[in-house]
């Protein structure tokens, strides 16, 4: 069976109208650069995406937004966005603020197999509204359930013809998680080489997980804060 | 004379003991990192998924897949480790992190905290800080004593909406220490040079002066 | 003619799939990957932690920190991966496995399926069985159709300590490949030369024989 | 602060009758041996054990049962000891088996901070009995609660002086969810190296799970099924 496809075009074809999608990726870093470029050239929309950010306005999931792609967004922080917060306040756009906790956990539950975990994570807060409420050992937790996705789209560093996956460094965040919580998994990668070349003992998601995998390309890897020291600095 | 932004920081690392896992919220929290006492290792914690996190790269050296929680370039200590969003969220749920310092617009005398929305204006998201309030041993807030119109933001009642509940031990502000008890805001320190009154009247929670009030050691 | 272990192996085996991610159980199972049909590519699951298992090493290249869920000293193929005991079954309980092998000591013609524990002798634990057959998508047995006693293992009811509730979809005996129904066991295939009635005589449960049952081939 | 200790024998010391052990392993593959013989030495009783194994008769847990050391035994599967059969038919031993799943996952929920999760294994048998069971999605799961070990007791193919940990091959196994389960955690290590010499990409378990380490030695590495194929085999 071949995992491997030519590029995110191909990729994400079957991404239609309405389908839920996991993004991987914290602020810009470790997004599925490509991928989401091939989204906004689909032109698919209705979209729900769950993701820990939604992108600036003109990189990332903010290059969805702009386009109206997006129905319902699912994150943690959002703070980074006038083309949201205007899409926000208008209406246009439904907004799921959960704990960052929360979102890296549901998605884990789902590729676990684990219907639902328990977080004190907004116990007493506005995110306890409406959710089951549960003391273990004198300490009040809610119920959250897993994430049901159509895709989960991420990126790692290097992937193999097997599916298999290693991020690199702080690009790790959301990424193996998403993977595996996708009915479908697709995977860029920044380097794709044969199945057999990477070491068995430090695999972060192994191919099972992952349905596509593609080599990705023009990586532009944005930062969002560049903070520097000089040499003089302590 | 009411503390500076980096004094507050240098005197939230005095609560720090050696061997301590630390996660430092963006703003003055940061700063933190910034006076660690000479003699102690302390481990930075940064929730997207590094222990081991070190100070700023050098010009030129930025890694645009190394950032911190607050999406800063940065650099790692030696011994550090990467991990996933779910393991780093797991440690802090276990209490594996000795010590969580964050920012807030609002803390109430019974230490909840609010420091993620203000209704009606945008709403940015709570990121972490409401699994790290739920679940850190020991929470230390950094802020001003007064919001930008000289209003307490040391209340009897949060007004905004909550981050967390009873969680907070302890606060540092340009003006005092003050812990956070079953009766209310203990006075621990003054700044240096501050009047108890001056702390007394921009208090609005209750607040617990307990005989003569000694000055920070800076 | 009834067939041999090996043969049951490698009727099983024709029901693999390209792209398949299958878990052996140990004994028979064990032996369907000898005969994995050519043009297909199978990843093998072992529940201790390894995806992409391969076959026994060469004399003298055992390691002992490479066994499978058997504990048998093992390799891997190109693009194995090694993970800890909770992903493994959380792949395993997220449906990731495609197809579950396992042997039994009875069968119901619900589905159901014991292969843990006879009561008052030894108790072995149940060890990953449970989890795979509550969890797997397919799950196929393969057994004997018959106890040494000569009793059947298809059974109305199992009569010692369940596995697992209704999760059995298909099992594969020395005589007969069977479907289960939810009507009971649906007589598939006849071993080469086993008559149907035979078949019949040897299952207590409830069995569909639906016309002519063709034979298999090997 | 300092985690490196001398040996198992003074890792180990503040071990007391009556807690309540995890040990890594499976089988007898990345069990922790050194700790092991220590625990022997130091003659503490009334233990209780959670392990997926309980090792054979000369090896492995197997060792601390012939002493009589163990009240209680938490494990999967314990089908290749005698001494084990024999006292638990005498009554001397009490013996919870719990699915491996389930034992994996609720070692990862305490180091996950997640006081209990769902799991479908052992609907419908006896391991259901007195277990709350819950349905989601039209399919039933039972409540499992997260452990509670006062010391978890793990192997480690590498090892630095901050605690962060590296596996090998399927030595992994239950090791790094043990290690992120204890109150107080002991690694032993193959190797043990200056912090700042293992990849920070590969470590499987971070030093803040870990606060003991030690260099083990003499490993013996038993093999319970040594199978081979001739070179003239498939």
């Amino acid at each position: 069976m071949n995992k491997v496809y030519a590029d995110a075009n191909t990729a994400i074809k079957d991404i239609t109208d309405n389908a839920v999608l996991m993004l991987g990726g914290f602020g810009l870093c470790g997004i599925p650069e490509n991928s989401i470029a091939a989204l906004v050239a689909a032109g698919v929309k209705n979209l729900t995406c769950i993701s820990n950010n939604a992108g600036v306005d003109d990189f990332g999931i903010g290059l969805m937004l702009k386009q109206k792609q997006v129905k319902k967004m699912i994150a943690s922080y959002v703070g980074e966005n006038a083309e949201f917060e205007r899409q926000l306040l208008s209406g246009e756009l439904e907004v799921e603020l959960i704990p960052q906790g929360t979102l890296a956990t549901r998605c884990m539950a789902a590729g676990y197999g684990m219907p639902a975990i328990f977080t004190p994570a907004g116990v007493g807060t506005e995110v306890a509204n409406g959710k089951e409420k549960r003391v273990f050992n004198g300490k009040e937790y809610l119920m959250e359930y897993a994430f049901d996705a159509d895709f989960a789209i991420v990126k790692a560093w290097k992937g193999d013809t097997d599916g298999n996956l290693i991020y690199k460094d702080t690009a790790r965040n959301f990424n193996p998680l998403m993977a595996m919580a996708g009915k479908i998994t697709i995977a860029e990668v920044e380097h794709l080489v044969p199945a057999g070349e990477l070491d068995p003992n430090y695999i972060h998601t192994p191919g099972i997980y992952v349905q596509r995998i593609f080599q990705g390309s023009n990586y532009e890897k944005r930062i969002e804060q560049r903070t520097t020291k000089s040499p003089l600095s302590p | 004379m009411a503390l500076t932004k980096e004094q507050i920081a240098q005197r939230i690392a005095q609560e720090l003991k050696d061997g301590y896992y630390v996660n430092l919220g963006i703003g003055i929290p940061t700063l933190v990192a910034n006076y660690i006492p000479a003699g102690i290792n302390v481990v930075l914690q940064s929730e997207n998924g590094l222990l081991g996190m070190g100070p700023f790269p050098f010009e030129g050296e930025e890694d645009p897949d190394l950032i911190n929680a607050g999406k800063q370039t940065i650099t790692t200590v030696a011994g550090s480790s990467f991990f996933d969003s779910a393991m780093s969220f797991g440690m802090i749920r276990a209490g594996k992190v000795d010590l969580t310092v964050l920012g807030a617009m609002e803390v109430s005398d019974a230490g909840d905290i609010a420091n993620w929305k203000i209704p009606g204006k945008m709403v940015k998201g709570m990121g972490g800080a409401m699994d790290l309030v739920a679940s850190a041993k020991n929470i230390i807030v950094a802020m001003m004593h007064t919001n930008p119109k000289g209003e307490s933001k040391l209340l009897p009642q949060c007004t905004l909406p909550l981050t967390g509940k009873r969680c907070v031990k302890k606060i540092v502000t340009e003006l005092a220490v003050l812990e956070v008890t079953e009766n209310g805001f203990k006075l621990l320190e003054r700044a240096p040079g501050v009047a108890t009154e001056e702390i007394i009247s921009k208090t609005a929670g209750k607040l617990i002066v307990d005989g003569e009030v000694p000055e920070m050691k800076l």
